[in-house]
């Protein structure tokens, strides 16, 4: 039982959620794709703070996860605010960024 | 430290153009007669300059340097050579005649609703006058050759907007549709010159390296530069030389048009109104060939001799393509811009030709096509704003109705066809006899210029001015006294260059001589002393 | 606590035991598949019910890992938290039919499907290629508890790092607060302005129908009927609606209706009329026995004014 | 004394100014002013030649230095002027012409608004000719040439509500120009074999120079000398320069500026006679002019066209001459001389006829004037016999003499080229016959024009009958002034070279065969125009009747050969401009937007398709570091 099988599952959630980001256009569900990805990266540096014997990685995945907590809840705080203004929830929807 | 005329010379329209710009919307009059003063003031200096300058002495005179960007080894050093002082005075005394002959046409048209109105048309149009003026002179004085690209290119600015933004009334299409060609013209004035411009950029990043081994570091100092060169204490390997005297040579020749490079000429000045045209050909395109002859000879000797044979092919190929395709136009404006690719051919010639009596030639040959294009130019425009069409087909019979007006035309067209008796007869003949001693095909060639000039100019007279009148022009006004008295003075000035052009020879000819030195070129013996 | 001691036990050694490699063999393909369901769901409830398993299958992993403490707060404040405020937000959002996998964008499927088998296989190339070692094992990090470990670095090296992130998460929440709240520009209206405005453009003057026409219990789910008999969507509430499922009356319920009409109808022996048309329908009916039984009246004036019973009586009698 | 030569120019020159600049006001006394001030430069003329001939012969020259004009490095041009003999007796040419037509064409312009401008114009043309006879070196001269052409243009346009004169301008000084480029040419040529283009040092030190150089610089003067003097092949605008008025056809078509060309030649002798294949071809040219104009001469209807074709035929003559070399020059001077007198005579004449027929120049319209117009019958009549060289008239010396120096040529040339002249005397016997029968004999012919009016034949006011008589009388005398004891060939052989050759026949025989082929002429003429009446319109002759109407197809020549295939190369030049050298710019301008636009399509706007490509990115970044890792 190596590192590599950790790291190999972390490196398929992380794709798996990225082609999350990049499929779904319901924002919340995109929105939920990320946090896959955030927590496979999280799996990896845990995996490596055992793989050196330091703590140094659980610290980093400890402030991902803070972080992600934060970003959540302003992600989500827009979402329903798009809600609110657009009635929907579509990434889509927002293709505002045309010129 | 003297008084620092030169920088006086360039600042006096600058600060005139700020005056001008910042005249109230409403007091029109008052912003044409401050421009129209800062003008002349600007021609008083220049007069000075030209008082203070001795044929005889320094290369560069009335000198002034400060360090700019010492780190960069770029400064302001300003200074005159012979050719510099006559072309800031071609420009010092044009400008005044462009304020007067232009003093109508950025009024804003009664027809026009306040909505569409531009904001302030007439300040920004003598404001802009102004500040071309500054750039040029600036361009003409500037030793430095950083400084000199700087003015060099942000003299396309102020044109830009003097192109796109004010045509003359002259519709014989709609308005919409004038507005679009006047855009495309400025637009491809901007961008043609832009590209020149750039190349030349790199050409002057790839100077500095090439002079960085120098002791003093790289340098952008025109002197010291030609300096280091005589000295041979600096040395191009060949290769750089020539891609350097490509990149600096092509700018100057879509200033000047040059063919194949001239196709951005005849647009500009058939949109632009009468002034502006007369600005374009008059005096910034004359910075092109000025910088040929003070730039491109005097740092690149070997490339340009290298070059020679090329540019002077393409020198003849613009005298004769001009000229036929001034016979082919139907648009008077047009006509005159093709005459002046012809004319421009002839100056480049001159410069390549590599003799004394070739380059000081070319630099009569640019104060002379300046006023004499003026001249001519500016009749047309009054012309054009009397029947409101560029069209050479809409006029006839002119000269019945209006004979004062036909006749100054008819002066002007005779200067333009360089006549014996007015000032560029004096300088194509040296153009010619210069290119004839070194070059006797490429002479024989050109002379084809000088027919084809009289059939262009004869056909637009005739055309416009002789048979029966045109019902439309039958009760058409003679020249005004503000136009007359822009024009006369124009005619003196080209008959007394005709008559008495020895003062501009004894101030041209010695940096010439100078420029002839650094190429190390000298005039051809003649035939029976070569041969003893 | 069981579990806890054992996976501590087992990521406290170096090597690592085969036990350990079993529990990844079983969870890892669920985590997976936790995952895809994540993205291929299609109602984001079920996918948001995804995550959350993949995420506690994570919480176990770290435990494994020896990361106790990550392990808990992943499982408190990942699933716990996080998730159900995603789940908050998709009723506020409203919790609408699934969302159509339909691809609008042209070619975006096929880009993502390359980038993410491109990527997947680069970075599985990447940690072959990178030489990882084995476990060197958290024994002596973790040899006064993960969390005091933990702690003691948290506190000391990356001390402004989490003074930093405290900020940020106050920062977040202020934010959030400031991005939901809806300030109130105008007065609300009363209730009389939005009655007129109701007549003003003329929707729905009276209150909506009420549901559960002949229902047999509780019918908030049954839309109430128009005379025509048609179900009325206006009745039920549009969540229901929304969420499909409303109730709608059955042909039987129609034809019992009917019947129990006709049965009334022949118990009167008056020609029932058998329609689609229900109560309504019966009261004109009423309306003329009320007319004839008038017409008697005037017919005999004889009866004093006020005495019904009395001519009810004497139609019987007549009878 | 020498300042008086640059009075003589300056007082036209003067005249010209202040009658342009002065405007209106001047439009009362305008025409006397310019009138006096020629006459003011004939008595300047007058002055000078009589100071000269109070010197010896060899140091009679003078020369005036004014200023210095273009000095660059070696290339010293001077305002300068030189009066020699030869300047001298074209100086008396043109300024005792010049007045006197400006004087006559008080009376001819009288009803012309726009007098005062024609007078400008006279003086203008004085005043470029006397710089142009007077110049000491090259290039002064060709401003002179230039100038001359400019008046002739204004003068030929003067009208220039016709269509028809505004076009005539336009050509001759377009033709013009294209001689002129010849003596462009030739000024090169001289500065890069001399270093200089003064006449005394490339005069001087000709013999030095290479034969070849000779010929080329010899050759370039010759096209020079055909422009101006309408030889051929550039002789195509003088017919049209007719449109004019008629003043301006005798100063300058007839008497002065066509000259020039002769002028030109014999001052540049010296060049000449060191290349002897230069010399043949003006011979040549002048031998064929001489019929060309001849054949021409006789066959127009309009009395001016048929002058102008006799002026180009007598210069054929001077040409001849001139390329005869020393036996020649003279002759050719003097045949310039005593045709200036004659043929400006005559021009005279024809105007005063067409004043007097409102201005009719169809000779088939005329006839029978001379009972109208005595006084222009007499003078126009010894004009005539003076041209077609009647014995002890001036045409007759010095017509003559050319015929001698034809033959004296030697050889067979020496042969064909008598025949030649002789056969040009025949000729202009009979044209000259034609005019003088059309127009002043037989009966009247003509008839209402267009509006009706009958034109009442008068004689014209004294203005213009005084000039005609002084004309005439030098026409009939000068000659023989001329040849007694040799005056003239002693006047100008200080300056001129000159060489009597040995002809095969003497001088006696000349005249007689020239006379009795003249008697031939005019006898051919009277049975043609005297004897029997003359159709109204012209009968269609035989094809060479017809092309010499036509003027001998020059026109349509020039026409296929340059104006057609120049429009065509014109136009194609304006679309391959605008099509092809415009075309490659705008295209590369299209190209670029296409590509932004197509660009411009990949940003949709979509988040999730930026979010690809971050994505695309950032894969593509880890398989480059890993590449790097890798190698």
């Amino acid at each position: 039982m190596s590192p590599e099988n950790y790291l190999h599952l972390s490196a398929l959630l992380f794709t798996i959620g990225a082609c999350g980001v990049l499929l779904r256009r319901n924002a919340i569900v995109v929105f939920m794709s990320i946090e896959l990805m955030l927590n496979a990266a999280n799996l990896a540096l845990v995996t490596f703070s055992r793989m050196h014997g330091n703590l140094d990685g659980q610290i980093m995945a400890f402030f991902v996860m803070v972080v992600a907590a934060a970003e959540v809840v302003v992600g989500l705080a827009i979402i329903v605010m798009v809600y609110r203004s657009r009635h929907s929830a579509s990434v889509d929807d927002a293709s505002l960024m045309k010129l | 430290m003297s008084f620092p005329l030169l920088t006086a010379t360039v600042l006096a329209p600058a600060i005139g153009a700020v005056a001008t710009a910042v005249v109230p919307s409403a007091r029109r009059t008052l912003a044409k007669w401050v421009a129209l003063a800062a003008s002349v003031v600007t021609a008083v200096l220049a007069a000075l300059v030209l008082i203070r300058f001795e044929p005889g002495g320094d290369r560069y005179q009335l000198t002034e340097s400060h360090a700019w960007i010492p780190d960069f080894g770029v400064s302001y050093e300003l200074g005159v050579d012979g050719i510099g002082v006559a072309l800031v005075a071609l420009t010092a005394v044009l400008v005044p005649f462009l304020i007067g002959a232009g003093w109508n046409d950025a009024d804003p048209k009664e027809d026009e609703t306040p909505a569409g109105r531009r904001w302030r048309p007439t300040q920004g149009f003598f404001a802009l006058i102004l500040m071309v003026e500054a750039m040029v002179v600036m361009s003409f004085v500037a030793t430095d050759i950083f400084l000199f690209y700087i003015f060099f290119e942000a003299m396309l600015i102020p044109m830009y907007f003097l192109i796109g933004g004010f045509g003359d009334r002259a519709g014989e299409n709609s308005e919409s549709q004038q507005a679009k060609q006047r855009s495309y013209a400025a637009v491809k004035f901007l961008l043609y010159n832009l590209a020149g411009g750039l190349i030349m950029l790199a050409a002057i990043i790839g100077l500095y390296v090439a002079t960085s081994d120098l002791p003093g570091g790289g340098t952008f100092s025109l002197q010291a530069i030609t300096e280091a060169r005589a000295s041979g204490e600096l040395t191009f390997a060949q290769n750089t030389e020539r891609l350097l005297f490509l990149g600096f040579f092509i700018a100057f020749a879509i200033k000047a048009p040059l063919w194949p490079l001239h196709t951005w000429l005849p647009n500009a000045m058939g949109e632009s109104t009468a002034p502006v045209a007369v600005l374009i050909t008059a005096v910034v395109d004359k910075v092109g060939t000025f910088a040929m002859l003070r730039f491109c000879l005097g740092l690149f000797p070997e490339a340009s001799a290298w070059a020679t044979p090329v540019v002077i092919a393409l020198a003849l190929v613009s005298i004769v393509y001009g000229a036929l395709l001034a016979i082919g136009q139907r648009d008077m404006k047009r006509l005159i811009a093709y005459a002046s690719i012809s004319h421009f051919g002839f100056i480049v010639l001159g410069i390549f030709a590599m003799t004394s009596q070739g380059q000081s030639g070319a630099t009569l040959y640019m104060v002379n096509h300046g006023i004499a294009t003026a001249a001519l130019m500016l009749v047309a425009g009054f012309l054009i704003s009397r029947r409101g069409s560029r069209l050479i087909a809409d006029y006839g019979g002119v000269q019945k109705t209006a004979p004062i007006l036909a006749g100054t035309f008819l002066i002007g067209g005779l200067a333009t066809l360089s006549l014996p008796g007015t000032g560029p007869f004096i300088s194509e003949f040296l153009v010619l006899v210069g290119t004839f001693t070194r070059y006797p095909v490429a002479g024989i060639i050109a002379c084809a210029g000088i027919v084809l000039a009289a059939l262009y100019v004869l056909i637009l007279y005739q055309r416009t001015m002789t048979g029966p009148v045109r019902p439309e022009l039958s009760r058409m006004p003679d020249l005004r006294p503000r136009e007359l008295a822009v024009v006369a003075p124009l005619i003196a000035l080209l008959i007394f260059l005709g008559v008495f052009p020895k003062p501009l020879t004894d101030i041209v000819e010695p940096s010439v001589q100078h420029t002839l030195s650094d190429v190390g070129e000298s005039d051809p013996e003649p035939e029976l002393e070569a041969r003893r | 606590m069981s579990t806890l001691t054992a996976l501590s036990s087992l990521a406290a050694e170096t090597s690592t035991s085969g036990g350990e490699a079993a529990q990844f063999w079983i969870l890892a393909p669920i985590a997976v598949a936790g995952g895809l369901g994540t993205v291929l769901m299609r109602r984001a409830v079920y996918s948001a019910l995804c995550l959350a398993g993949t995420m506690v299958i994570l919480a176990l992993f770290y435990l494994a890992n020896g990361a106790y403490f990550l392990g808990v707060v992943q499982i408190v404040v990942y699933t716990g938290a996080v998730m159900m405020l995603f789940l908050f937000v998709l009723m506020l959002v409203g919790v609408s039919a699934a969302d159509s996998l339909k691809e609008t964008l042209k070619g975006q499927r096929l880009i993502t499907a390359g980038f993410g088998l491109g990527l997947g296989i680069l970075l599985i190339a990447g940690i072959g290629q990178a030489s990882v070692g084995s476990f060197t094992g958290l024994a002596e990090a973790n040899a006064q508890g993960n969390v005091q470990g933990l702690a003691s670095l948290l506190f000391t090296r990356y001390m402004v790092a989490f003074e930093v992130t405290g900020v940020l998460l106050t920062v977040a929440a202020v934010g959030a607060t400031m991005l939901t709240h809806r300030e109130k520009i105008e007065r609300s209206k009363s209730q009389r302005e939005q009655s007129e405005e109701r007549v003003k453009d003329g929707t729905q003057v009276p209150p909506l129908p009420a549901p559960g026409v002949y229902a047999r219990h509780n019918a908030v789910d049954i839309p109430g009927l128009l005379p025509d008999g048609t179900p009325s969507p206006l009745t039920v509430s549009a969540t229901l609606q929304e969420r499909g499922q409303v109730r709608e009356v059955h042909h039987e319920a129609m034809g019992s209706l009917a019947a129990l009409e006709q049965r009334t109808a022949d118990h009167q022996n008056r020609p029932g009329s058998v329609s689609g048309a229900l109560g309504p329908g019966a009261r004109p009916e009423r309306e003329s026995n009320r007319g004839e039984s008038g017409s008697t009246r005037t017919t005999d004036a004889t009866g004093t004014a006020g005495d019904d019973g009395d001519s009810d009586g004497a139609e019987e009698a007549g009878k | 004394m020498e300042s008086l030569i640059g009075l003589l120019v300056a007082a036209p020159l003067l005249g010209a100014a202040v009658l342009l600049v002065g405007g209106r006001r001047l439009d009362r006394f305008g025409h006397w002013l310019a009138t006096g001030l020629a006459a003011l430069s004939f008595t300047f003329a007058a002055v000078l030649f009589f100071d000269m001939l109070g010197r010896e012969g060899a140091d009679r020259a003078l020369s005036q230095h004014l200023y210095s004009w273009v000095p660059v490095a070696d290339f010293q041009a001077d305002i300068a002027f030189q009066l020699d003999q030869l300047s001298m007796t074209f100086v008396l040419l043109i300024t005792s012409v010049g007045t006197l037509i400006h004087l006559y064409s008080i009376g001819y312009m009288e009803h012309d608004v726009r007098r005062r401008r024609f007078f400008a114009y006279l003086n203008l043309f004085l005043a470029a000719m006397l710089v142009l006879v007077l110049a000491d070196n090259y290039l002064l001269l060709y401003v002179g040439w230039e100038g001359v052409g400019l008046a002739s243009f204004l003068l030929i346009g003067f009208w220039q509500h016709k269509p028809s004169a505004a076009t005539a301008a336009k050509k001759a000084f377009v033709v013009n120009r294209v001689g002129d480029i010849g003596l462009a040419i030739a000024i090169f040529l001289m500065f890069s074999t001399f270093g200089t283009f003064a006449f005394g040092p490339v005069l001087g030190s000709a013999e030095q120079a290479s034969e070849g150089t000779l010929t080329a610089i010899g050759l370039m003067l010759l096209l020079a000398a055909c422009g101006k003097s309408a030889q051929v092949p550039l002789q195509s605008w003088l017919g049209d320069a007719m449109e004019g008025p008629t003043p301006v056809s005798a100063l300058i078509h007839a008497a002065t500026m066509v000259t020039a060309g002769v002028y030109l030649v014999v001052r540049s002798g010296a060049i000449f006679d060191g290349a002897p294949d230069a010399q043949t071809v003006v011979v040549i040219v002048g031998a064929v002019t001489l019929l060309f104009g001849a054949i021409v001469g006789c066959a127009k209807d309009d009395i001016k066209k048929a002058l102008a074709g006799s002026t180009m035929s007598q210069i054929g003559y001077m040409m001849l001459a001139t390329g005869l070399g020393p036996i020649g020059y003279v002759f050719a001077i003097m045949h310039l001389v005593t045709h200036g007198f004659f043929k400006a005579g005559l021009f005279l004449g024809a105007g005063s006829v067409m004043h007097g027929m409102n201005d009719e120049v169809d000779m088939r319209r005329y006839g029978g004037l001379r009972k109208y117009m005595p006084v222009t019958f007499v003078t126009f009549g010894l004009g005539y016999l003076a041209i077609i060289g009647f014995p002890y008239l001036s045409g007759f010396f010095s017509k003559d003499e050319i015929i001698y120096a034809a033959f004296a040529k030697g050889g067979t040339e020496g042969w064909i080229l008598g025949g030649v002249t002789l056969l040009g005397a025949a000729l202009t016997a009979f044209y000259m016959t034609r005019i003088m029968l059309l127009t002043f004999f037989g009966e009247k012919r003509w008839q209402r024009d267009a509006e009706g009016n009958e034109p009442h034949p008068h004689e014209s006011p004294k203005s213009m009958t005084i000039p005609m008589i002084v004309l005439a009388v030098g026409s009939v005398g000068a000659g023989f002034f001329f040849n007694l004891n040799h005056n003239f060939v002693d006047w100008l052989s200080p300056v001129v070279p000159t060489a009597d050759g040995d002809s095969p026949i003497s001088h006696g025989m000349v005249s007689v065969a020239a006379t009795v082929l003249m008697l031939v002429g005019v006898g051919a003429a009277w049975l043609q125009y005297g004897r029997r009446p003359v159709p109204e319109v012209a009968p269609t002759g035989r094809w060479i009747t017809r092309a010499a109407r036509r003027d001998l197809l020059q026109d349509d020549f020039n026409h296929a050969a340059f104006v057609t295939p120049g429009n065509y190369l014109t136009r194609g030049l304006v679309y391959v401009d605008h099509k092809l050298v415009d075309g490659v710019v705008n295209g590369t301008a299209a190209m670029f937007g296409g590509l932004s636009g197509r660009l411009r399509k990949t940003q949709n706007g979509f988040a999730r398709s930026y979010a690809a490509s971050m994505f695309g990115g950032a894969a593509i970044l880890i398989a480059v570091t890993l590449l790097m890792r890798a190698v």
